[in-house]
């Protein structure tokens, strides 16, 4: 069984070499190859699955050892996977989603020539994405790491004529780095404290060192999550990413990658439980960031940018439980796959709106869509009553139990966190409410542009409607599923290990002050959005509005002090390297030149001048022997 | 009187010689300085022939007026030669090489 | 001075019935000189006898084969080991034979070979009035551009005095460096300068500066010999002697019977120091040290480049061998006083000669610089008072020599209207016009720098390597640095020759006869062997480098 | 007595390069299948070499050892450790890849007199230095290395100045300056460190009375050569001059960028590529072995210079814009990072330094000579004249990208494996060095993707509008570094098992052990 895991990455690998490398000669047929593939990998997941749930608890997790891939004295690392319940679940969600996203894509870039160049990117993040969840050790992972923030460059930047995607790509990729950066930090510090980066072995030696070394490994660890997951401050790439193409920003940057950083930190639990401030500062972040991305939520315009502002915030939930320690942990993941549901729903909606209004994005050229394009509406409902949490759907299961652990904190600590949680819920709920108005209610906003084309609103092709509804299926019904008889908590005990909490309010309390912000935040959009028409152009709002469409300031902040510095530093660098380092050597150089100048000039022709020198030498040479002899 | 003496105005002679290399514009009278400076060698050497007991300086010295004879034979060729083409026997004028 | 004495030296001086016995001379050890010389004073009748056609033959073939004997009869003496066991002194203390000597001798004399190939070559210049013409003026005496010059180069005159006057000086340098009293030093140093000096004035073209050339070489190098002259006096009055043995014996205190009329001036260290000092300036004139070493630029650049070449290498092999041979066997009692001194010498020599080299413009000037700095280095194993240090001093003089020789001859080579064209921008681009010359050249140039793989670099590492172990790492440093310098400028004459565009009025390079060619072929050779397989060379220095005493 | 491998492996292409040389002024396509072939000989010689070397076999094998100068104390001596083979194998490799990269560079221009043949000498240049740089890898006698660490700057001067990139803004005249002073720079800088190394070779040679790097290195071991702590430090400082002029480190790199940028791809490749690797070679093998008290004495100092090369040469190379000077401050970083390996005094250290060596020499000839076939269709080195050449040559924008990842060592890629082991084994022991260096990562992504961007992304430039993707020459020269990148990145232990043995034993000459990680060190 376990050499079918090699397999899972193997699939997908196969489908990037072959399209990137085919050729234009597969351009026919280079989007079935990539989906062939890609479900290929889902249904060996599925049969390990089913092997899986055959065997009893403790003998779940399988492991592959592949060959020795770095050896060196003292230092061992391999290509060696292992496969327990906490990869699984990774694994079915990013083959189920990305294949659906597959069969999406057929459809959504239909009309576009480089579309087997698209899949083949698709098809090498799967497998970059399933290496990392898959691998036994920080720098195998630290490889699939890399390679999904490659593979969402190459995706977000695949317009590559549009000037601004490329840039988007590169700051993505940029600000990955400073997270990665943190992961091989972190690398380096096992290897120095433990004298390995396997999970197995470091995971259970953690009792062995001291709690600072711990600390700070977690918090790099957590720096590395803040650049993968986008939380504050590495979040301002996920906005721009916004850039690629809109099945990417589903699967990329909704329901797979962005939860690396969730995953990394639960993998890492043992370390986590073992260093309190690490832990502190990550639900500190979480919380922060799920603040932070609901409030741009609410005042971005463009669809995709407020579906963004929403996910950086749902993955503050996750980030936020996961800190939290085993009372989060299951809750944390359990959240990250129904948000894998709804949001990559929501973002397929969203997908299928611009396919439909010529791509515009901006949702106050919309209005009163539910009429042009039903199947698109009903699955965007459903998808959006699961995120704001609405009783029985996916996201009311899962980020309930988030904000009863986040209480069951206890002390201070527990009534912020709480407070910031059940908050987030209410602003949640404001903001998706929002879009969904605006979207698909109220009247056609929408003008003939420039070129005098008016878009007409259309239903999507099969391709793109299917997966959107086998989604909205998953936010409907996964949350009860999971959460119904506590699963989803038993599948996954064995790996994360749980604690039960106890809040200080009843759990029931925190439900129904859940409903309360709930209604509150639905009704506050419904009396912004919903009696009174949308201005087609945005009004100047308030300095909060204006903040939080510029992402916060933190972007100005970055250009200017990272930017613009960045580029005095180099200018000023490369100018100290001509005038100083040259200089100084150039400077010798010309030196010579002069004082050989001034030599010359000694040489002057006159005979007479000659014997000068010739009889002081003499006088010299005499004196210096005479005074040799003296001393 | 002691021979010591004859040294001192060899090494006077020698250095008249000398300074006079240094400070006459004429090729000729260049020249002419610097038999002076053998000359006054020629006068060291049978002062310390005599001074020795030992004939040797004197004999040299003889070899050292054969060697002047030649110099001047030599000398007084290049410097003719000279000075038939450029009608100056001054060796400041012969500075077309320098630097 | 007592009166008994004074009677005594009269009776001695003057005494009737003492006979002289007759010198006895071991004509075997002194065949090479003798040839040499006996070769000149043919020469001499040649001019005299053998009408004008074919006097330029009869000279090359008398030169040729006189110098080619001399080299056999070197070399046969060195093979029956003159050079190592035998060695010994010849006629009456006069001469050494032993290994630098002989040494030094071979080198000469194949310097002097190639001399007389560049000096016989007549393809160069331009044919006048049907007569292929070398180097040398028509007929010195007349004045340039003077009707009587124009009616000799009519009558196709050429001045094949110059062949006797290079055996003469080939002669001179023979004993030169052999010459074991300081008499036969001087005689010897004028010897080979006089025909030097008159050499330098016979160019054919730009004949004022070659004249000018001359008379400053004659007038400063008359003025040197002068100090030196006075020099050995003092030493004379010093030790009462001028052979170097009992110089040398007393100096070390090691006499066994003091002559009484000796005793004050032997105390006398005055004169000692005085005297070795003004003989080693003389001795530095011709190697052409700083400050010594004015003359050299000037006269580098106004003679006829053959001679130029010829002096270059010859003249610095010679004057090196004296100054060895006066500092290892006369002088080693004093080193701790000459020692240092000779040390100021050598760095400001390598690092004079470099620096003013960087910016000159001239190729011959430049050489003539490069041949300053060249000197330093050569300095450096002078110093450093081993076996060793002489062995490396043979093998670089050996390199140099044959290096510089060629390196002139490639600049004959190089002319325009005006006769060689030596300004540097001239040689622009050369190495696109005639890429062997000018790669021929950047060997040669390369050697200058002592790239490893050319003979220059062996023979800097032997010095350098002498010196250090001489405990003179100071000069092994100022010796790198300033070869650092001194690669700036063989660099930038390559540059100029291969990376530079060339000028359409650019000079144009002369093929040469057999003779040039020879030389040049010959040079590289050289250089590339000794640079790859130095070692039996090396083992020849080694061998060599024991001084009879 | 053996067949003399070594011998023979530099020897071909030496002869090859008189060969090639020797080719009439016409048949100039002749010389260059001449060079080609020799190139691949030479190639399948360093193979054999390869497999004839027995990783657990001696520290140094295949050697020969022949009288050379015995007054200077001189020996022909040859032999190979795994470090040796490894680079030889890379020298060997790239040499026909550029080659067959340069195969236009040199093709005479109309101006040109008949009897200059600027391509026999090009190719037959390239083979000289092939030859030199190969037996100055198998030298284990200080003075034959150190002729040949000299004597291979002259072929390469003229490589650099006599065969200038033809794509140049400005007039030839002024091109031609800019590369004669690129040219002599070099010259210059590498004179200079080669002769103050010279000092320190004299110096040894009176210490120590011979040259033979294995009785020096034993005789040190051993304690019968003792040197004094200061005699020691000069001449460890002279040897490591030189190599650090070589490498380049700050601040003797500023040679560096003039000669890349104005030198042909090719060119530039085989200097930052084969020709630099000496250096870094030379410290492993010579400073660390002959002296290595000093080696640890210079250490922190050495480290610190690593480290700011890193960083520098990162930051420089974001502010370029000429392609080929940003690839040549690139460079200048990632040495940094080979140096920091070798003097980190770990394992993993100088095993990602030996394998860094290796790698670098591929990535870069990989970015580098991609960026040449971009400079030659364009004719121009500067960034802002490009922009949205993926959209007209699809596969040469890949092939870029490919090597510009791989300059920014992304896993899976060969880079990757060595800076990473750079990075730990410094950081086990100067924690806080090695994660200054680690900003170095970002840094590289930055420059690298920028560069990227500019030229390859946006709207397409009219001037690249009809720019031709790569012919099969090209692809033929890129396609196989990149497979190797990917190979060695998923799979380099062919490469370890080769280069571990040999750090081991120059770990033991320094005498250093790994630090022990913490959790053992407790028990």
């Amino acid at each position: 069984m376990e050499n079918l895991i090699a397999l899972l990455v193997a699939a997908p690998l196969l489908g990037a070499a072959v399209l990137l490398c085919g050729g234009r000669r597969l351009d026919p047929v280079g989007h079935w190859i990539g989906t062939v593939l890609a479900s290929a990998s889902f249904v060996i997941g599925a049969i390990l699955f089913a092997d899986m749930l055959g065997k009893d608890e403790e003998h779940r997790a399988l492991a592959q050892h592949l060959f020795s891939w770095i050896p060196v004295e003292g230092f061992q690392a391999d290509i060696a996977f292992q496969l327990d319940q906490l990869s699984m679940t990774f694994v079915l969600l990013i083959t189920g989603v990305g294949s659906l996203i597959h069969v999406y894509s057929i459809g959504y870039m239909e009309h576009d020539e480089r579309r087997r160049r698209f899949f083949g990117y698709l098809n090498l993040f799967l497998a970059a994405m399933l290496l990392l969840v898959l691998a036994d050790n920080y720098l195998l992972l630290y490889v699939g790491w890399e390679g999904v923030g490659l593979a969402s460059y190459l995706l977000i930047g695949f317009w590559q004529h549009k000037p601004s995607a490329a840039t988007a790509a590169k700051k993505a990729f940029l600000v990955n780095r400073v997270g990665d950066m943190g992961l091989s930090i972190a690398i380096m510090l096992m290897f120095t404290t433990f004298g390995t980066f396997a999970f197995g072995p470091v995971l259970e030696a953690t009792g062995e060192t001291g709690e600072g070394k711990l600390t700070a490994i977690g918090l790099m660890l957590l720096l590395a999550a803040c650049g993968k997951s986008a939380q504050v401050p590495l979040q301002s790439w996920l906005g721009d990413a916004m850039e690629g193409p809109t099945p990417v920003s589903a699967l990329i940057h909704a329901a797979t990658m962005v939860t690396a950083g969730v995953y990394l930190i639960v993998r890492s639990g043992e370390i986590f439980n073992a260093a309190p401030d690490a832990q502190l500062v990550t639900t500190v972040v979480g919380a922060v960031t799920l603040l932070f991305g609901a409030i741009v939520g609410c005042a971005k315009d463009d669809i995709k940018k407020a579906l963004a502002g929403s996910t950086m915030s749902q993955i503050g939930y996750m980030i936020l439980a996961a800190g939290l320690g085993p009372i989060g942990y299951v809750f944390a993941i359990m959240h990250l796959v129904t948000h894998g549901f709804f949001k990559a729903g929501l973002f397929l909606g969203a997908g299928s709106v611009m396919h439909g209004m010529n791509d515009e994005v901006d949702m106050r050229k919309y209005g009163g869509l539910r009429k042009h394009m039903p199947v698109t509406f009903v699955t965007f409902g459903l998808g959006y009553l699961a995120i704001i949490g609405f009783p029985g759907l996916s996201g009311f299961f899962s980020k309930d139990k988030i904000i009863e652990a986040a209480f069951a904190k206890g002390g201070t600590e527990g009534w912020i966190l709480g407070g910031v949680a059940l908050l987030g819920a209410a602003i949640t709920a404001f903001y998706m409410t929002r879009v969904m108005l605006m979207t698909f209610f109220g009247e056609k906003r929408w003008q003939p542009d420039e070129h005098g084309h008016e878009p007409h609103p259309h239903e999507s092709p099969k391709s793109m409607t299917i997966p959107m509804i086998v989604l909205a299926f998953g936010s409907v019904f996964a949350g009860g599923f999971f959460g119904i008889g506590d699963r989803f908590l038993h599948w996954l005990e064995p790996v994360t290990e749980h604690t039960h909490g106890h809040p200080p309010i009843g759990a029931t309390t925190v439900t129904l002050s859940t409903m309360v912000v709930l209604v509150i935040g639905v009704g506050l959009a419904y009396l912004q959005y919903g009696r009174r028409p949308v201005p087609v152009v945005a009004p100047r709002g308030s300095l909060l509005t204006r903040a939080a469409r510029r992402d916060l300031l933190q972007d100005d902040f970055n250009h200017v002090v990272l930017v613009r510095g960045g580029e005095h530093l180099t200018r000023s660098l490369v100018y100290v390297d001509h005038t100083l380092v040259d200089g100084v050597v150039n400077g010798t150089a010309a030196s010579m030149g002069g004082l050989s100048g001034r030599l010359r000039k000694l040489q002057n022709g006159y005979a007479r001048s000659y014997a000068v020198s010739m009889f002081g030498g003499a006088a010299i040479l005499i004196a210096a022997t005479l005074l040799m002899r003296a001393v | 009187m002691n021979p010591v003496n004859y040294l001192y105005l060899a090494a006077l002679l020698f250095t008249i010689g000398a300074s006079g290399v240094l400070i006459r514009r004429n090729a000729i009278v260049v020249f002419m300085c610097i038999e002076l400076m053998l000359n006054a060698c020629n006068l060291a050497f049978v002062a310390f022939s005599r001074m020795h007991g030992n004939l040797d300086g004197q004999i040299i010295a003889f070899f050292t007026m054969v060697v002047a004879a030649a110099e001047v034979v030599v000398g007084l060729a290049i410097i003719v030669s000279l000075f038939r083409s450029r009608h100056s026997a001054s060796v400041d004028d012969a500075s077309l090489m320098k630097l | 001075m007592s009166a008994t004495a004074v009677h005594s030296l009269w009776t001695t001086a003057a005494d009737p019935i003492q006979k002289i016995d007759a010198p006895n001379i071991e004509y075997g050890q002194l065949a090479p000189t003798l040839i040499v010389i006996g070769a000149a004073v043919v020469g001499i009748l040649v001019e005299a006898f053998v009408p004008r056609r074919s006097r330029y033959y009869v000279q090359i073939f008398v030169s040729v084969v006189a110098l080619a004997a001399a080299f056999a009869a070197v070399v046969a003496l060195a093979a029956s080991g003159y050079g190592t066991t035998k060695a010994g002194i010849a006629a009456m203390g006069a001469v050494a034979v032993d290994g630098p000597a002989l040494f030094l001798q071979g080198v000469i004399l194949l310097a002097g070979v190639l001399g007389v190939f560049t000096f016989a070559e007549r393809r160069l210049d331009p044919v006048a009035h049907g007569n292929r013409v070398d180097s040398f003026a028509a007929q010195a005496a007349s004045v340039p551009g003077s009707d009587s010059e124009k009616a000799a180069v009519k009558a196709g005159f050429t001045t094949t005095e110059v062949f006797p006057l290079l055996l003469f000086a080939i002669g001179g340098m023979l004993v030169f460096p052999a010459a074991n009293d300081l008499l036969t030093l001087f005689i010897a140093l004028e010897v080979f300068s006089l025909p030097l000096y008159l050499l330098c004035a016979v160019a054919r073209r730009k004949r004022i500066m070659s004249q000018e050339a001359a008379v400053k070489y004659f007038l400063l190098g008359a003025f040197a010999s002068a100090f030196t002259l006075f020099g050995i006096a003092l030493l004379y009055g010093y030790a009462g002697s001028v052979s170097y043995a009992t110089i040398a014996q007393v100096v070390d205190g090691t006499v066994e019977t003091v002559n009484p009329a000796l005793a004050d001036t032997m105390g006398n260290d005055a004169l000692l120091l005085i005297g070795a000092a003004m003989i080693v300036m003389g001795l530095l004139f011709k190697v052409g040290a700083v400050p010594f070493h004015m003359w050299t630029p000037d006269v580098y650049q106004g003679a006829p480049t053959p001679v130029t070449g010829f002096m270059a290498a010859a003249t610095k092999v010679a004057a090196f061998g004296a100054l060895l041979r006066l500092l290892y066997v006369v002088l080693p009692g004093l080193r701790w006083d000459w020692r240092p001194v000779m040390m100021g010498v050598a760095v400001v020599t390598m690092l004079g000669g470099a620096i003013v080299a960087i910016t000159q413009t001239d190729i011959k000037r430049l050489l003539a610089y490069s041949s300053i700095a060249h000197a330093g280095f050569i300095l450096a194993g002078v110093i450093a008072m081993t076996p060793d240090g002489v062995s490396s001093v043979l093998f670089y003089l050996a390199a140099y020599s044959f290096v510089t020789i060629g390196a002139f001859a490639v600049v004959t080579l190089v002319r325009d209207a005006g006769g060689e064209a030596t300004h540097l921008s001239k040689w622009a681009g050369l190495g696109r016009r005639s890429p062997l010359v000018a790669a021929v050249f950047a060997v040669y140039l390369l050697a200058f720098a002592g790239i490893p793989l050319t003979s220059g670099f062996a023979g800097k590492f032997a010095v350098f390597k002498a010196a250090a172990e001489g405990g003179a790492s100071a000069l092994v440093v100022v010796g790198v640095i300033s070869s650092a310098i001194a690669a700036f400028f063989y660099i930038r004459v390559i540059v100029l020759m291969f990376f530079s565009e060339p000028r359409p009025e650019g000079p144009t390079v002369a093929v040469p006869s057999p003779l040039t060619m020879t030389a040049i072929a010959v040079g590289v050779a050289v250089t590339l062997v000794l640079g790859v397989a130095p070692q039996y060379f090396l083992d020849l220095a080694g061998q060599a480098g024991v001084f009879v005493r | 007595m053996s067949f003399p491998l070594l011998t023979a492996t530099a020897a071909l292409p030496a002869i090859g390069a008189i060969a090639t040389a020797a080719v009439p002024a016409a048949r100039r396509t002749a010389a260059k299948w001449l060079a080609l072939l020799v190139s691949l000989a030479t190639l399948a010689l360093a193979v054999v070499v390869l497999v004839r070397f027995d990783p657990d076999g001696d520290r140094y094998q295949l050697t020969e050892s022949h009288a050379w100068i015995k007054d200077f104390g001189v020996r022909y001596e040859l032999g190979v450790d795994g470090i040796a083979v490894a680079l030889i194998a890379l020298t060997a490799l790239l040499i026909p890849f550029v080659i067959l990269a340069g195969w236009h560079d040199a093709d005479p221009l109309e101006t040109h007199s008949s009897r200059w043949r600027p391509t026999q000498g090009f190719f037959a240049l390239i083979l000289g230095v092939e030859a030199m740089v190969i037996i100055s890898f198998e030298a284990t006698d200080v003075f034959l290395f150190y002729i040949f660490f000299e004597a291979m700057l002259i072929p390469m001067y003229f490589l650099i100045g006599g065969f200038g990139d033809r794509a140049h803004a400005g007039s030839d005249e002024h091109a031609a300056a800019q590369r004669s002073y690129a040219a002599v720079k070099f010259l210059l800088y590498n004179l200079a460190g080669g002769l103050i190394m010279l000092a320190a070779v004299i110096g040894l040679y009176v210490v120590a009375g011979n040259f033979s790097l294995q009785e020096i290195a034993e005789a040190r071991a051993n304690g019968s050569l003792d040197m004094a702590t200061n005699t020691e430090r000069w001449l460890f400082l002279g040897f490591f001059f030189a190599f650090a002029v070589k490498a380049p480190l700050w601040p003797l790199h500023t040679w560096l960028p003039n000669a890349m940028g104005e030198a042909t791809a090719p060119v530039a490749v085989l200097i930052t590529a084969v020709v630099d690797k000496v250096g870094t070679f030379a410290m492993l093998r010579f400073c660390l072995q002959l002296f290595p008290e000093a080696s640890k004495w210079a250490t922190p100092a050495i480290l610190v210079l690593a480290l700011i090369s890193i960083i520098y040469g990162a930051l420089l190379a974001v502010g370029q814009r000429d392609i080929k000077r940003l690839v040549a401050y690139a460079s200048i970083s990632h040495f940094g990072f080979i140096i920091m390996g070798i003097f980190a005094m770990t394992s993993q250290g100088q095993s990602g330094a030996t394998l860094y060596m290796v790698n670098h020499g591929i990535s870069t000839a990989a970015l580098m000579l991609v960026a040449g076939f971009l400079i030659t269709r364009r004719g121009s080195r500067l960034i802002a004249d490009y922009g949205g050449v993926q959209k007209v040559a699809p596969v040469l924008a890949g092939t870029f990208l490919i090597g510009s990842l791989a300059t920014l060592s992304l896993p899976g890629l060969a880079p990757f494996v060595s800076e990473f082991l750079v990075l730990i084994g410094t950081f086990a022991r100067y924690p806080v060095i090695g994660i200054i260096a680690t900003f170095g990562i970002v840094l590289a992504a930055l420059y690298t993707l920028v560069l990227y961007q500019r030229t390859m992304t946006g709207p397409v430039k009219p001037e690249v509008s009809a720019m031709p993707d790569l012919k099969v020459r090209e692809l033929a020269v890129v396609a196989p570094l990149i497979a190797l990148l990917i190979f060695l990145g998923v799979y380099p232990k062919p490469l370890t098992d080769i280069v571990n043995p040999a750090v081991k034993q120059t770990m033991s000459d320094v005498h250093k052990k790994d630090p022990k990680p913490e959790v053992e060190a407790a028990k």
